[in-house]
């Protein structure tokens, strides 16, 4: 990561220089080791500042929707995911290419701060991250941890290393490597158990939410200019769930309005500051949409018709719901 | 009166209804609102403010343009521009509302501008606020020195109140002087036609008055200007501020400028006190 | 007037969003046969099973509706050339993520009845209403504010 | 906030039976904004009616909920009453009492409870309407019809005989189409020219009709009764209004050796060419590809010998902006390609031919000047195989699942007119079925079989083999149930046609929308068959489907007639309940545009002023004489900028919560 | 006076807590740990430091009713149907969240009283407990917060393998007097309970944040503060969510909706964030129109507005929820460095 990070600085430098680019959107050192903030850097100098490690998990490609609105061009560094996301930005004529330079960066997956906490990790005083490992230095003793272990689920299951867009590249022979689940597995599970259990599971996930909207807004796909639930107008307006049902309705309907353009980048679920596994929403509609219509990623191009934009005379009918087993 | 009824909590409105309607300009109406037994729904002074709702519609503060030397009614003028003031727009006599208040500081009518050369000057549906001091220093106008009232809007029928203006405040002797305005041309119009901060520095005001603005935020700020070219000093001038409020009691957290509530501490600020707020209004 | 006595039976409510052209004709059909089904069926009428948001469908059930069904015009038939086609992809879709989310799935349902259909009209809310009946009121997605309370 | 009445019908007992009409009445009343409520006898009645427009007057009603009948009953009646009585028609709902109550409903009680309910929802729904005028928009009292052959021509003549202008576009030199390369025509074995070209004629004639020939479409804007188009029209080097059409430089053309795609390639023309003697116009056009002067740049035979001056090397393309109220698409067919049926050795043996080239080969204007000769060896042949259903009905891939219609009766005609005139000739007709379903065509069949002693063999040909210059057909004959092989002169074979491929571009441009075969879609299969559901579009002849000359022609008219009707109107009145964009939420991101149906959402530009924020950005933009109101861009919209007006989701909305309460 | 309980004997403690009032406590739901009301399954997490919310829930809640109408024709009736006051305790809370009560105190117990927050007050009893392991985003000692020695009802310990409790006030006192029973004297123990607050006091002393200074930050740099420039680079990166409004303790500010629920309108009161676009929206415009100027209002609300209003008090008691949940890290600690006097540098 840290030669990533050393090819960021240098390239960055060179097209701000040149020119070529008015501002460089990449991430900014932080307090501690795991807490780096995305941020603009305008001249040479302040790229100083730039990191690269394993907490950029902070995804670029919505920034852009502003960014690009700004005269000048703007370099942004993308990891394989987040290329998606900006695919899907440009699908949807919200980022303006010809003012940006992408900067495809090498990701040896992001790393879970909340895991590491979860694991009793407290008063971090310095990281290292050592190849496959993790070493933390803390107030209460040194901790050491395999990379693997601690990884954020979206890159536990990650969809590939493939950047599905990019300028260039910069991306290092000897990243590290891990090796990925399959992302539906716990949809499946969920899918597996009864109707009753799934209903207990999800209670007790969304009666966790606090209505921060943190989700929504580190969405890529949610990029509306007002929300509905914020608009009193739209008849749905909810800031906060006085309900149970507020709970349900407000993350099934944002489920609803990203099926079929979601790029599963699973920021929701990480900026969740109650853990709610969201991706299991989007990744459920994925996965339907895949067994129903085909194949189907948002954001793997910028061109083609999202599945709920299209339809096949033949496709199956909504029955199918009722006639697959389980209870 | 239903002053005395007693509620747990300020947030929880009391029970008004609406005993006049009428039309003012195409988008203002003013209405008249009773307690349920009469009477008004509780005293105020001049300046201040009051929550109306509808249940389920809305809810939003509005001055009262009433004197509180009115003991029968309140008095609202309201211009149309979001949903709750449609649907007040298009009530009829007899609807009740709901109203809680009332709130914020009022202009200081008792203490600093007793006995002093009064200057009111209103643009459009600003004129509201205004009403409610120019009527109390009609009532006690011996506690005053002289009144200047200049009031201006865009056509002579966005002139808010016209008829009172006309009737009540012009033509009676030296009680108060009128100055009116519009902002362009207008058949039927003999007046004068000016925009306000233009008129009022064409008036040459002597620098002795105190003034009291109140109008759209473009219009205050170059009045202040006006004013003070013709030589009046910050301290001098009070208008009044408007920003999205919810509580009405300081405690929501959205009206703040800097660390005041317009709510609250406000909505009245004589201008050089507002130079040590922030500029975020 | 309250609609379910205490003590009275079960029965459950049932909200059909019905397209103009195919389906609420199939109604009126149903109707003008004067063929019988549940007087809890209560019908509203859209240009086309397009026009079907799911926040429509969230909403019957948030303020007590006990299943939904929405009927449209025959794949091939709708009025408008595809807004079934749509409605249906995006009903699959909604369905799939209600009983994923552990919501019963017999609780919604799409049909297909042509203004020709009345009796299948008829026959599909006698069903659809016996299948509700078995599964009771809608717990999992109702908001007590809105079922239980007084105001 | 409104003023409700609501009135609730008895529809004599067919309501009251059922539903205590009083108790409705009077429930309604404590419902929000309803001000009124009266129930009567009749409400469609005189008496109702007029009890609707006093109600209106004396309690100055914002809105009326009426409780009667079916909306598709008698909706547009009060919404008519209401309207005389000054209020706008669509502050009308109508709870539908009867056939969704009072009909399928036997206790009172719980009729009555429901119909208080429908009631109830009909005003939640009505409080939230809002008075929606009906756009209006002129129309423009001129047709385009894309394509010259019968089915346009015949479209273009019926629109233009009502008194309208038509203008013609046809991509190739002539108009014409595929009719003018047929022989005879089937079941009455008149002949194609004879028929067609009287009707060329009238065409070019008519006053009111303007042929584009050698021309384009090259784009479209606009919508229903007004719409713009840009028409290429393609350099001829041939100045029209000049040339006499005397044929000289036809005549001296050095370079003769294209292929006449009029006949087929079955033989050459020149580089300056009219398609064939009766072309219209008859004004030759340069193959610039075969012309000697535009590949080398020296020749101008032809300008030499033109004592009209007509020739011109420097002619352009040219495009020419034309407005129109009404499109007709009939852009035809061709016969699909048959590289790939390697079987048949279509591409290797010059007599295997297709139905089409054998129209050619029978015809007195074409390359054999009618006589039935092998293209290989200019042989009459002894033996003549015809093979049905290639690429028709297939299975298979390359071919086509449909059945394209024409083939059984042409094959018919074909063998029989053979037979006729070289009676010594064997024929036989593979086929699997034959299909027969029109007018005389059955009888013209089985005159072929047992007239003229036509071989038909139910089964397919395998194989088309070449040895010593003669074809060995190995067919089935799934009757006798054993193989066939047939030792043939020429093989004609049936093949299936498609829409021309200029279709494609055209439905892209115009949206009008296309099934998997690229056959435009009519807007209802059975009921709407020549419009296209993007309005303002009709479909004439084979591009909607395949079919005869008979159909073709019938459909021809019928399109005219929908023209007709439309260019009839002085204004279009549209429909009020269409979708609308709130531009403060729109997005731009062009999912709406995605799943509209009729292409009547496109995307702008716009300074959006949202809460004092100014903003110039792409919001979509809903034209309202196309939209058509079926919503489905309403939904697929994430942040609820679309909406449709009549329907929108605060109506749904409020009668779901009535409904429910 | 000190009384001690073994912790193998809680349970006890927390079923003789709950009865009669509601007992809340930091639990594990899902594998978060959040404040929770008592049951005998639960699974009670004292180890946990922060939980995800803080116990303000309790005394101001996230959603709560205020009134109720009902509205027939034009008639309109006020029901007041507030919800039902009972007394609770929330046990285990630590020092930070214990002294934002304060901060919400001067909010809601200023004139007017917001009686739904008086009666709570009045209601709740605060349990609080010193913190054994501070972690590395806290940074309550620059408010002159004592995590070893917190505010509350009754202050607790635990030091070994006992709870000690410390009743510090006569409501503390009055809870005290039904639990007493489970506990023994340990009066004989302060020289052990006085070591362990020292080692804590000795942790907090190396944290990071802790070496922050508030510095310049008080009601005289209003102007200074608000028109730096530094502004737009500190809220480039933030998404406009609530998670650290809705995380903090001390952050108060609310909204007032009604809900038409089918038989009447509720109003009620729901936390707001000023990070929220619409939050000061008005329909002809909004004063705060870009995500600086409601990032700013939020800062310096905490650190320069607050302050002003009431006596040098800062609305923000160091917890470091927030430093811990952006959702992109950028928190009140990097505005304090990125604004204030050198030393922070």
């Amino acid at each position: 990561m840290r030669r990533v990070r050393d090819m960021m600085r240098s390239r960055a430098g060179e097209l701000l220089k040149d020119g070529a680019v008015t501002r460089v959107l990449g991430w900014k050192s932080g307090e501690f080791y795991y807490d780096p903030t995305p941020s603009f850097f305008d001249t040479e100098e302040s790229l100083d500042e730039l990191v690269y490690n394993g907490f950029s998990a902070a995804m670029l490609s919505k920034y852009l929707i502003e960014a690009t609105k700004k005269e000048g061009r703007v370099l942004v560094f993308l990891k394989p995911c987040d290329t998606y996301s900006f695919n899907h930005l440009l699908k949807e004529h919200k980022v303006d290419r010809e003012k940006t330079y992408v900067i495809g960066v090498g990701c040896g997956g992001m790393l879970d701060i909340e895991k590491l906490r979860a694991l009793g990790v407290k008063g971090i005083e310095s990281m290292e991250e050592l190849g496959e490992n993790l070493v933390i230095h803390t107030l209460y003793g040194d901790k050491k941890f395999a990379r693997g272990d601690v990884l954020l689920e979206k890159c536990a299951t990650c969809k590939g290393l493939e950047h599905k867009a990019s300028d260039e590249l910069a991306v290092p022979d000897e990243l590290w490597e891990w090796e990925t689940s399959d992302r539906f597995a716990r949809v499946s599970e969920l899918e597996g158990m009864t109707s009753g259990e799934r209903f207990a599971f999800w209670r007790g996930e969304l009666s966790r939410c606090i209505r921060c909207n943190a989700c929504r807004n580190a969405c890529p796909v949610c990029s509306c200019n007002k929300c509905v639930f914020d608009n009193p107008r739209s008849g749905v307006i909810a800031k906060a769930n006085a309900d149970t049902f507020e709970e349900n309705m407000f993350h099934i309907i944002r489920a609803f309005h990203v099926a079929g353009r979601c790029t599963d980048c699973g920021e929701c679920s990480r900026v969740c500051p109650q853990n709610i596994p969201l991706h299991l929403l989007n990744r459920k509609f994925i996965k339907d949409i895949n067994a129903f219509y085909g194949e189907y990623q948002s954001g793997e191009s910028v061109d083609g018709k999202s599945p709920l934009t299209e339809f096949r005379t033949g496709d199956v009918e909504p029955g199918i719901v009722h006639e697959r087993g389980g209870a | 009166m239903c002053d005395s009824e007693i509620r747990s909590d300020l947030l929880i409105p009391r029970l008004g209804v609406v005993t006049d309607i009428r039309r003012d300009t195409p988008d203002v109406k003013t209405f008249r609102v009773n307690g349920p037994s009469g009477g008004v729904c509780f005293s105020h002074m001049p300046g201040q403010c009051a929550m109306l709702s509808i249940p389920g519609v809305g809810e939003a503060m509005f001055s009262i343009t009433s004197s509180p030397t009115n003991k029968e009614y309140m008095e609202f003028s309201i211009k149309k521009c979001g949903s709750l003031t449609e649907w007040l727009h298009d009530m009829e006599v007899g609807q009740q509302v709901a109203i809680r208040g009332p709130y914020g500081n009022a202009f200081p009518v008792e203490a600093e501008l007793k006995g002093k050369d009064l200057l009111f000057i209103a643009g459009g549906i600003g004129l509201a606020p205004l009403r409610s001091v120019i009527n109390y220093v009609r009532y006690y106008r011996d506690n005053y020195a002289s009144v200047d009232i200049v009031y201006g809007a865009r056509s002579m029928d966005d002139l808010v109140d016209i008829d009172e203006i006309r009737n009540e405040w012009i033509g009676r002797g030296d009680d108060v002087n009128v100055h009116l305005t519009i902002d362009r041309p207008q058949e039927g119009w003999d007046g004068n036609v000016a925009f306000v901060p233009d008129y009022v520095k064409s008036l040459n005001f002597p620098t002795t008055k105190t003034a009291l603005i109140c109008g759209p935020p473009i219009m205050i700020k170059f009045v202040l200007k006006a004013l003070q070219e013709l030589g009046f000093d910050k301290s001098q001038v009070y208008t009044t501020l408007e920003l999205r409020m919810k509580c009405g009691i300081g405690k929501c957290g959205r009206c703040n400028v800097g660390a005041k509530y317009v709510c609250r501490d406000g909505p009245v600020f004589r201008c050089d006190k507002m130079e040590e707020m922030p500029d975020e209004y | 007037m309250p609609i379910n006595e205490e003590g009275a039976a079960f029965k459950p409510l049932i909200v059909a969003f019905c397209c103009n052209w195919c389906s609420y004709a199939g109604a009126d059909l149903a109707g003008s046969s004067r063929l019988n089904y549940p007087v809890n069926v209560k019908v509203i009428r859209v240009p086309c099973s397009c026009r079907v948001n799911p926040l429509f469908i969230l909403r019957a059930f948030q303020r007590g509706a006990d299943g939904v069904i929405m009927c449209g015009c025959h794949p091939g038939d709708c009025h408008y050339t595809s807004g079934n086609y749509f409605a249906r992809r995006r009903m699959a879709l909604l369905f799939s993520m209600l009983d994923y989310l552990g919501i019963e799935r017999g609780r919604t349902r799409v049909e297909w009845v042509s203004a020709a259909e009345g009796a299948k009209f008829a026959n599909t809310m006698n069903q659809f209403a016996e299948t509700i009946s078995a599964l009771g009121e809608c717990r999992r997605l109702e908001d007590i504010r809105c079922v239980e309370s007084e105001i | 906030m409104q003023k409700i009445g609501v009135f609730v019908c008895w529809c004599g007992s067919n309501i009251a039976a059922t539903v205590d009409v009083e108790a409705v009445a009077q429930a309604s009343l404590s419902e929000p904004g309803v001000v009124f409520s009266t129930n009567y006898q009749y409400m469609c009645s005189e008496g109702g009616q007029s009890a609707i427009r006093n109600a209106i007057a004396e309690h100055g009603l914002t809105g009326i909920v009426v409780c009667a009948c079916s909306p598709r009953m008698h909706e547009a009646t009060f919404r008519k009453t209401a309207a005389v009585a000054g209020l706008n028609p669509y502050m009308v709902e109508i709870a539908n009492i009867r056939e969704q109550c009072s009909w399928i409903h036997r206790d009172k009680e719980e009729g009555t409870k429901k119909a208080i309910i429908l009631a109830r929802a009909a005003v939640a729904k009505l409080n939230r309407n809002v008075p929606l005028i009906a756009g209006e928009s002129q129309v423009i009292k001129r047709a385009l019809v894309i394509g010259g052959g019968i089915a346009g021509i015949q479209t273009a003549l019926d629109v233009a005989d009502a008194g309208y202008e038509v203008d013609i576009v046809e991509k190739t030199p002539t108009i014409g189409g595929k009719m003018a390369m047929l022989d005879k025509t089937f079941p009455t074995l008149d002949c194609a020219a004879c028929i067609l070209t009287p009707k060329m004629v009238d065409a070019s004639a008519h006053e009111k009709i303007s042929l584009f020939t050698y021309s384009e479409v090259e784009s479209v804007s606009g919508f229903v009764g007004n719409f713009t188009v840009n028409i290429r029209k393609k350099a001829r080097g041939v100045n029209s209004d000049l040339c006499t059409g005397c044929g000289v430089c036809i005549e001296k053309c050095p370079s003769k050796k294209a292929k006449s795609e009029f006949n087929q390639g079955l033989c050459n023309r020149s580089a300056i060419y009219i398609p064939f003697a009766q072309a219209i116009p008859n004004v030759p056009v340069i193959d610039r590809e075969s012309c000697i002067k535009f590949q080398t740049g020296k020749c101008g035979v032809c300008e030499k010998v033109c004592t009209a001056k007509a020739i011109d090397y420097a002619q352009e393309d040219e495009i020419i902006t034309r407005q129109y109220g009404a499109i007709v698409l009939a852009t035809g067919f061709k016969p699909i390609s048959l590289e790939s049926y390697d079987e048949f050795q279509y591409n290797q043996c010059p007599d295997v031919i297709t139905s089409l080239e054998f129209e050619r080969i029978c015809n007195a204007a074409g390359p054999t000047k009618g006589k039935v000769l092998r293209p290989s060896d200019h042989e009459p042949p002894k033996t003549v195989v015809f093979v049905q259903c290639v690429g028709s009905r297939a299975t298979v891939e390359c071919g086509k699942t449909y059945c394209s219609k024409i083939c059984c009766m042409y094959t018919a005609k074909h063998a029989m007119l053979l037979r006729e005139k070289y009676p010594d000739t064997e024929v036989y007709v593979f086929y699997i079925d034959v299909r027969t379903p029109g007018k005389s065509f059955d009888e013209f069949y089985r005159r072929a079989v047992e007239e003229y002693g036509v071989h038909y063999i139910k089964g397919m040909v395998g194989k088309v083999a070449e040895e010593d210059g003669r074809l060995i057909v190995q067919g089935s004959d799934l009757i006798a149930d054993k193989q066939v092989i047939i030792e043939a002169d020429m093989v004609v074979l049936a093949a299936a046609i498609e829409p021309d491929p200029t279709a494609r571009s055209l439905g892209t441009m115009f949206t009008a929308s296309m099934d998997t075969n690229d056959f435009f879609t009519e807007a209802h299969p059975k009921l709407r068959p020549v419009e296209s559901p993007t309005a303002g579009i009709y479909l004439s002849g084979l591009c909607q489907g395949p079919k005869d000359i008979p159909d073709t022609v019938a459909q021809a008219g019928a399109a005219a007639s929908k023209v007709i009707g439309l260019l009839s109107k002085d204004k279009l009145v549209g429909n009020p309940c269409v979708a609308a964009c709130n531009e403060p939420l729109c997005n731009g991101c062009s999912t709406c545009e995605l799943v509209c149906p009729y292409g009547a959402i496109t995307y702008e530009e716009h300074l959006v002023v949202d809460h004092g924020v100014r903003e110039t950005r792409r919001v979509s933009c809903v034209n309202e004489a196309i939209c058509q109101g079926c919503g489905a861009c309403t939904v697929t919209c994430p942040s609820g900028a679309m909406d449709l007006k009549g329907f929108t989701n605060l109506q749904i909305m409020a009668e779901v919560d009535a409904i429910c309460r | 006076m000190m009384l001690k309980l073994s912790i193998e004997k809680m349970g006890e403690l927390f079923q003789r807590l709950a009865e009669g009032r509601k007992l809340y406590l930091p639990l594990d739901r899902g594998g978060q740990v959040d404040f929770g009301p008592w049951t005998p399954e639960a699974k009670v997490r004292l180890d946990r430091l922060k939980t995800i919310k803080s116990a303000k829930d309790f005394f101001f809640p996230q959603t709560e009713n205020i009134v109720s109408f009902k509205r027939q024709g034009k008639d309109i009736s006020i029901i007041e149907n507030r919800d039902a006051e009972e007394p609770f305790v929330v046990f285990g809370v630590r020092g930070c969240d214990a002294r934002s009560l304060d901060v919400l105190d001067r909010v809601f117990l200023c004139d007017p009283v917001d009686s739904f927050y008086k009666a709570r007050r009045e209601n709740g009893v605060v349990v609080s407990m010193a913190c054994s392991e501070p972690e590395e985003t806290c940074f309550c000692s620059i408010f002159g917060i004592d995590a070893a020695d917190p505010q509350g009802d009754v202050v607790t310990y635990i030091i070994g393998d006992f709870l000690y409790w410390d009743e510090r006030t006569d409501k503390g006192r009055a809870l005290t007097e039904t639990v007493k029973s489970l506990f023994s004297d340990a009066s004989g123990d302060s020289s052990l309970v006085e070591r362990s607050r020292g080692e804590i006091r000795d942790i907090v002393s190396r944290l990071p944040l802790c070496s922050l200074s508030l510095e310049g930050f008080d009601g005289s740099a209003l102007k200074e503060k608000f028109g730096s420039p530094l502004w737009s680079e500190l809220s480039q990166a933030c998404v406009g969510c609530g998670t650290c409004t809705y995380v903090c303790p001390t952050c108060q500010c609310y909204d007032i909706q009604d809900f038409d629920t089918g038989h009447g309108i509720r109003r009620f009161r729901c936390w707001d964030s000023c990070m929220y676009s619409d939050f000061t929206l008005m329909a002809h415009g909004n004063p705060r129109k870009s995500q600086v100027e409601r990032f700013r209002q939020r800062f310096m609300h905490k650190l320069i507005y607050f302050p002003a209003n009431n006596d040098g008090m800062y609305s923000c008691v160091g917890c470091g929820r927030c430093v811990a949940k952006c959702p992109i890290s950028m928190n009140i600690t990097k505005v304090i460095k990125a604004l204030g006097v050198e030393v922070n540098v």
